[in-house]
């Protein structure tokens, strides 16, 4: 796992999401929307956002965490900042 | 030297157009090597040549119409001494007929591949015999064929494919089919005298043509339109053929389209405006199709079935905790979501209440020996497809879950099979997701009940006289009064409730 | 024929008034309207007919009925009953057992400004009578170069079912359907045998109107609403969406009665009486083909070079892209119509073969035994939405 | 209808008696005949003509001598072998040559040929060409004269032929039975196409069959336009006044094949040179010129005539012109607006 800065991080969660929602607009997603319903991912789609995320980034997501993946803006931050951090204990 | 005629093809044929040349200057051929195709008033006719050796110049283009008897090409009979540059001679043919060295160096130009050996020599030899006979012919040719070597040179030269490497025993048809059907001679077993290859070798050979799909004139029709391939489309007819039923299916279930997604349609299409516009329409047309499938299907099950419904809140404090544990230690691909546990419940609950998972046909309800759970699945275009979950009843929940995963996703690019499509014997329907507590669907007909989840949500709740704050979840039931009536379905709706309360019991 | 076959009796759209009005034509003093079968009341296909003969006997003094026993015997099928004593026996004209001869004889009094109706007793008969009506009556206005117009109805019973075997059985229209010049007519309702005349007798040309012979005794209400009505266009007897049987003449109760049968299957059958055989109606045939995209053709005839062969040549040539299945046909038998009972019937086409072809034509060969043994696909029209 | 509808020219001076008027016209219009079904040899030899055509040739006295007997109103109908019955009835020359080139100013717009000429002004009903199936048409036509009370005959020319089909013998028995004013002329040249009359029939007397019917019938020497112009004027009377069909028995030969060509295995030489000894428009020639009633210079003019007239319908036959082919389907059934009798 690499750190990752914000634009990184950005760019990561949107090309993350452009695999499960091919058209995804991302220019009338402010950073504070909410993605999920801006973007319509249902709870399967926002498991396979979390699946990608975790896959390219290297960061553990617990199901506590899902609450900071609801805006562009708080996954960004919550990337960066474990991406800083060393990993959790995994399995 | 001598000419290659236009040969007189009946009685009443006084001319020939020379429709196509089969070889070309330097090739070798061996007399009843077919050579041109020549048309007459009544077929195409592949005419042969009388004589072994290698052609010359070809003195008339294709499309030329000619008399009988007219010369259309100098063939320069093999052995001739001071043969020419780049007159490739195959090694079968040059070891049994000429003496070797004069051939020395085209040979080494020429593939070793297929089967030379006495048995091709043996036969060559006989052709040998030939040789007098064009001679005499050659004297009439003698005059337009004057400079067959320049007039090889000024010809371009031809593409290097084939002209690189004459492949061993095979006569300029079968090169020329070869060429045709794709097929790679040197991989082609040659069956013929000397291990040649035949024309029916190359035939054996030909990648097998694309599967003829049995389908009927309007499922055709439906598909060309809705732009399906119908060797995806699974046909439900007689002997397997695809209806148009079975094309709709297709394209609800979203298997089939020649284009699923491509990553790169849209700058595609943008590259190449002139075939983006059909592609476009078709889409459309497959939305559109599917809109009037759903449509048509919708209106009868409104029209048909005499619906009643039921919902009832329950409490998924149990489900949502058993599911956190779950998770908590896996990793994301393999944990559940809540819609997992809700088609799990209610597709136990459904073989608990066999009177609501089945068909209502020829005014009577059978039921099913089986749940096969539906899922509506919502697509992002807009439409709906209903993939199903065979046996969801005895399925785990992790495996339920990957099942679910796997075939929405595939819904949603389209690439359901269609035994996914087929065979419902209730279905589920989830819009939580989208906010609302609770749905109230149409039946699918032939089917008879209908199940729906809304979101999970945090109400305040009373257990044991105190007030808690609980996840919740509204469960609706949409049944067909023809086949239920309230009771039943107020048991089905009890069951659900009661599964989701001992999650780790499903 | 049941309730239900003249209830769905729908009136074509007329195209000639009941009695001819050309100024030409001597009108009878009687009012040509009065019936003594006023619409909406109880009556039979036999007496239907002899409505419209009545009336236009009445309205028309060009009109006379000529055949065997028309006059005295009342119609050897009953028809004519009744007419020799109110129009006299030159207009209700006992005619010998000479078939050609008073064929021809009608031609020869329609070129002469008569309104013959000839009656033959059965198709079989009509063969005797085959080289007046395809040499004279079919070729005359082209061979003459359009002098010659044939204003005849020839009127013949045809069909099978009532145990007359092999020479008094068969259902020829389909040959008359094959010449041109003619039109063939096969009313098979209670208003088309009640309406169907007039017009036949205002046109200019030849007609022949096949009466089915099991027709006869079918009784029923003549619709309130029931009049005049046209012979140009085909009707469709009963709406449906899935499978179009396409039939005729004595063919229509029973495709109605296959038509309830596959009801009850789930199997919507749309019933089109196709009326007139000659010119047929392709619009309205085609039109339903292609709504329900599977055709069933119901035909009395022989299977070979029959009327049911031309019906489906024409929607393979004009609705081929929207088949979803072979055309299916119900015919007769290749054999003779045998006397026996058991025999007779296994020979003609049923409300139960009929039900077998509509079935395979929509993929639903077989009746649903109890309980499917694993769960068929979902749905025949749409698959797969929720 | 008399013969001098037909006649182009003023009669000759010459002859101030009404009745060597009437022999003369009588031969006019048999020799028209004659030169018209010569000219049509030639013009089938030529290929102009085609299909099957079937000459009169001998038999002129029998359509010119009947016809004497009929009014405009009349109704006829005729044979295949009927281009002097047409002509006879006053049908032009130019319409039936025209007819048989194909042209659309043919009698039937081209649409029937040698067979099939029809003059429906003329109440010329054709031009059929089933042997016997003219005749329970002709029983029509009558049938409706009878039940509308006009006073009109329809006289109907067969060929011996006819007596082997059933069609002859319903329509005799109906048109006796119904009493219908109906002449039956049964043209008895001895052959049924190649098959003589003693082949095909087991009693050759046709009169004495006919009469077996109930009808009034009689056998008449058809090469004598006299005799049978005497004939059909009494049978025509009997029919007016209501006596019922009359049958009379032409009896006649023709001189040429059955159609255009035949090969005259069916019957000698010298039978044929014996009926030609009786032919009817040259013994009619003689009997005037030995009456002094036709001068040589006369027979030259009336030739002369003939000929232009002949030729004018050859011209004009060859100038018309033919139907459109967009037009092949018209008049298979009648135009929406009928214009009903």
């Amino acid at each position: 796992m690499k750190p990752l800065n914000a634009s990184d991080a950005v760019s990561v969660i949107k090309d993350s999401i452009t695999r499960i929602v091919p058209d995804a607009d991302f220019t009338r997603l402010e950073p504070d929307d909410k993605f999920r319903d801006v973007l319509e991912l249902d709870s399967l789609d926002f498991l396979s956002l979390v699946e990608l995320l975790s896959e390219r980034t290297g960061v553990r997501i617990d199901e506590v965490d899902y609450p900071e993946l609801t805006t562009l803006s708080d996954a960004t931050r919550f990337l960066v900042e474990r991406t800083a951090r060393p990993p959790g204990p995994r399995r | 030297m001598t000419a290659f005629t236009m040969p007189s093809l009946g009685a009443d044929m006084d001319e020939g157009v020379l429709q196509e040349w089969l070889v070309k200057s330097g090739d070798r051929v061996r007399k009843g090597d077919v050579v041109a195709v020549v048309e007459t008033d009544k077929a195409a006719i592949e005419v042969e040549c009388f004589q072994s050796g290698t052609v010359g110049r070809l003195l008339v283009p294709p499309g030329t119409r000619v008399p009988v008897g007219a010369p259309l090409a100098v063939i320069d009979e093999e052995a001739v001494p001071g043969g020419r540059a780049g007159a490739a001679e195959e090694p079968v043919t040059a070891g049994a007929e000429a003496a070797p060295p004069t051939a020395a160096g085209p040979v080494a130009g020429t593939s070793p591949r297929g089967t030379p050996g006495p048995a091709g020599a043996g036969r060559e030899a006989s052709g040998g015999h030939e040789r007098p006979t064009p001679r005499r012919k050659a004297a009439r040719a003698s005059g337009p064929a004057a400079e067959p070597v320049r007039g090889e040179t000024r010809r371009p030269p031809e593409p290097a494919a084939e002209s690189a490497a004459p492949v061993v025993g095979a006569g300029p048809l079968v090169r020329h089919l070869a060429l045709l059907h794709g097929v790679d001679l040197a991989a082609v077993h040659g069956t013929g005298a000397g291990g040649r290859i035949t024309r029916a070798d190359v035939e054996r050979a030909q990648p097998p043509p694309g599967r003829r799909v049995r389908a009927t004139p309007y499922a055709r029709r439906l598909a060309h339109d809705l732009d399906v391939d119908l060797t995806t489309v699974r046909g439900t007819g007689d002997d397997g053929a695809v209806r148009a039923a079975d094309v709709n299916a297709a394209v609800l279930a979203g298997t089939g389209p020649r284009e699923p997604e491509r990553p790169d349609r849209r700058r595609d299409s943008g590259r190449r405006p002139d075939t983006a516009a059909p592609a476009d329409s078709r889409a459309e047309r497959r939305t559109d199709s599917m809109r009037r499938a759903i449509a048509d299907l919708m209106s009868r099950a409104s029209r048909e079935i005499p619906h009643y419904y039921l919902y009832a809140t329950i409490d998924l404090a149990a489900a949502e905790d058993w599911l956190r544990r779950c998770n908590r230690d896996r990793p994301p691909a393999d944990r559940l979501v809540s819609a997992a546990l809700l088609l799990k419940a209610a597709a136990v609950a459904a073989r608990e209440v066999p009177a609501l998972n089945g068909y209502w046909r020829n005014d009577g309800f059978a039921a099913a020996g089986e749940v096969n759970l539906g899922v509506a699945v919502s697509l992002r275009q807009g439409g709906l497809l209903a993939p199903v979950i065979h046996h969801a009843d005895t399925l785990p929940p992790d495996v339920l879950m990957a099942r679910l995963k796997d075939l929405v996703q595939r819904a949603r690019r389209g690439r359901l099979r269609g035994s996914e499509t087929t065979g419902a014997t209730l279905t589920v329907t989830s819009l939580g997701d989208q906010g609302v507590e609770a749905v109230f669907g149409v039946i699918h007909p032939p089917q008879v009940a209908l199940v729906g989840f809304g979101a999970v949500v945090e109400r305040p709740w009373a257990v044991h006289g105190m007030l808690g704050v609980r996840p919740v979840v509204t469960a609706t039931l949409a049944a067909d009064h023809r086949a239920t009536d309230g009771a039943v379905g107020a048991r089905y709706l009890t069951a659900v409730d009661r599964l989701l309360q001992t999650p780790e019991e499903l | 024929m049941t309730a239900t076959h003249t209830r769905s009796t729908a009136p074509a759209t007329p195209i000639a008034p009941a009695t001819p009005t050309s100024p030409s034509a001597p009108t009878s003093p009687s009012a040509p309207t009065a019936s003594s079968v006023p619409s909406g009341c109880k009556t039979t296909y036999r007496e239907a007919m002899r409505e419209a003969l009545r009336e236009a006997l009445r309205g028309d003094e060009r009109v006379f009925l000529m055949g065997e026993d028309v006059g005295r015997y009342g119609g050897c099928f009953g028809v004519s009953l009744g007419l020799l004593e109110e129009f006299g026996p030159e207009r209700i004209r006992d005619a010998p057992l000479s078939e050609s001869g008073f064929v021809g004889a009608g031609i020869g009094a329609a070129l002469a400004g008569m309104r013959p109706v000839v009656e033959i007793m059965t198709v079989n008969f009509s063969l005797l009578a085959l080289d007046q009506i395809l040499n004279n009556a079919a070729t005359l206005l082209h061979m003459s170069g359009g002098q010659l117009p044939v204003p005849i109805v020839i009127r013949m019973t045809t069909g099978a079912g009532r145990q007359l075997a092999a020479q008094h059985s068969h259902s020829l229209e389909g040959w008359y359907a094959h010449i041109p010049g003619l039109r063939v007519l096969a009313p098979a309702t209670l208003t088309d045998a009640r309406y169907m005349l007039a017009p036949a007798l205002a046109d200019p040309d030849p007609v022949l109107v096949f009466e089915h012979g099991s027709l006869y005794n079918v009784s029923g209400d003549l619709p309130a609403d029931a009049g005049p009505v046209g012979i140009e266009r085909a009707a469709v007897r009963r709406p449906g969406t899935d499978v179009s049987v396409i039939t005729y003449g004595g063919s229509l109760p029973k495709a109605l009665a296959a038509a309830d049968d596959l009801a009850r299957a789930g199997i919507s059958a749309e019933v089109i009486d196709l009326r007139t055989l000659r010119p047929l109606d392709d619009a309205t045939i085609g039109e339903s083909v292609a709504r329900t995209h599977r055709a069933v053709v119901v035909d009395e005839g022989w299977r070979t070079g029959s009327l049911a062969a031309e019906i489906s040549a024409r929607l393979a040539e004009q609705h081929f892209y929207d088949l979803d299945a072979p055309v299916e046909r119900v015919c007769s038998a290749e054999v003779p119509v045998p006397y026996a009972r058991r025999l007779e019937e296994a020979a003609l086409p049923q409300a139960a073969t009929i039900v077998t072809a509509a079935r395979r034509a929509v993929g639903e060969p077989l009746p649903a035994t109890a309980g499917p043994a694993e769960p068929q696909p979902v749905d025949r029209g749409v698959g797969g939405a929720g | 209808m008399s013969t001098t509808r037909t006649r182009r020219a003023p009669r000759p001076a010459a002859a101030p008696d009404p009745r060597a008027a009437h022999r003369l016209a009588l031969l006019e219009s048999m020799l028209r005949v004659r030169r018209f079904e010569e000219r049509c040899v030639e013009l089938y030899s030529a290929a102009r003509i085609r299909g099957f055509m079937h000459l009169y040739i001998g038999e002129e006295a029998v359509a010119v001598g009947v016809n004497e007997a009929l009014t405009d109103e009349d109704a006829v109908v005729s044979t295949y072998r009927e281009h002097g019955h047409a002509l006879a009835r006053g049908v032009p020359a130019e319409a039936i040559m025209a007819e048989m080139f194909g042209r659309v100013t043919g009698c039937s717009r081209g649409r029937g040929g040698s067979m099939h000429l029809f003059d429906a002004g003329r109440r010329f009903y054709g031009g059929n060409a089933i042997v016997g199936g003219g005749l329970p048409l002709a029983a029509g036509l009558a049938l409706a004269d009878r039940m509308t009370g006009r006073n009109r005959v329809t006289c109907c020319f067969f060929g011996d032929g006819a007596f082997a089909e059933g069609e002859f013998h319903e329509t005799a028995n109906l048109a006796a039975l119904w009493r219908l004013p109906l002449l039956l002329v049964c043209e008895n040249n001895l052959y049924a196409m190649g098959t003589a009359l003693a082949r095909h029939q087991a009693e050759t007397d046709l009169a004495l069959r006919a009469a077996g019917y109930g009808m009034v019938s009689w056998a008449v020497d058809g090469m004598d336009v006299f005799a049978v112009e005497d004939a059909a004027r009494r049978a025509t009377e009997g029919v007016r006044a209501g006596t019922g069909p009359h049958f009379l028995e032409m009896r006649t030969y023709r001189f040429r094949a059955h159609s255009m060509y035949d090969s005259d295995r069916y019957r000698d030489k010298a039978e044929i040179d014996h009926w030609k000894e009786r032919d009817p428009v040259e013994g009619l020639a003689r009997l005037l010129r030995e009456a002094s009633e036709l001068t040589d210079e006369a027979r030259a003019a009336l030739e002369d005539r003939l000929a232009a007239e002949i030729d004018a319908a050859v011209d004009a036959a060859e100038q018309a012109p033919e139907e459109p082919v967009e037009d092949l389907l018209t008049y298979v059934t009648s135009p929406v607006e009928v214009n009903r009798p």
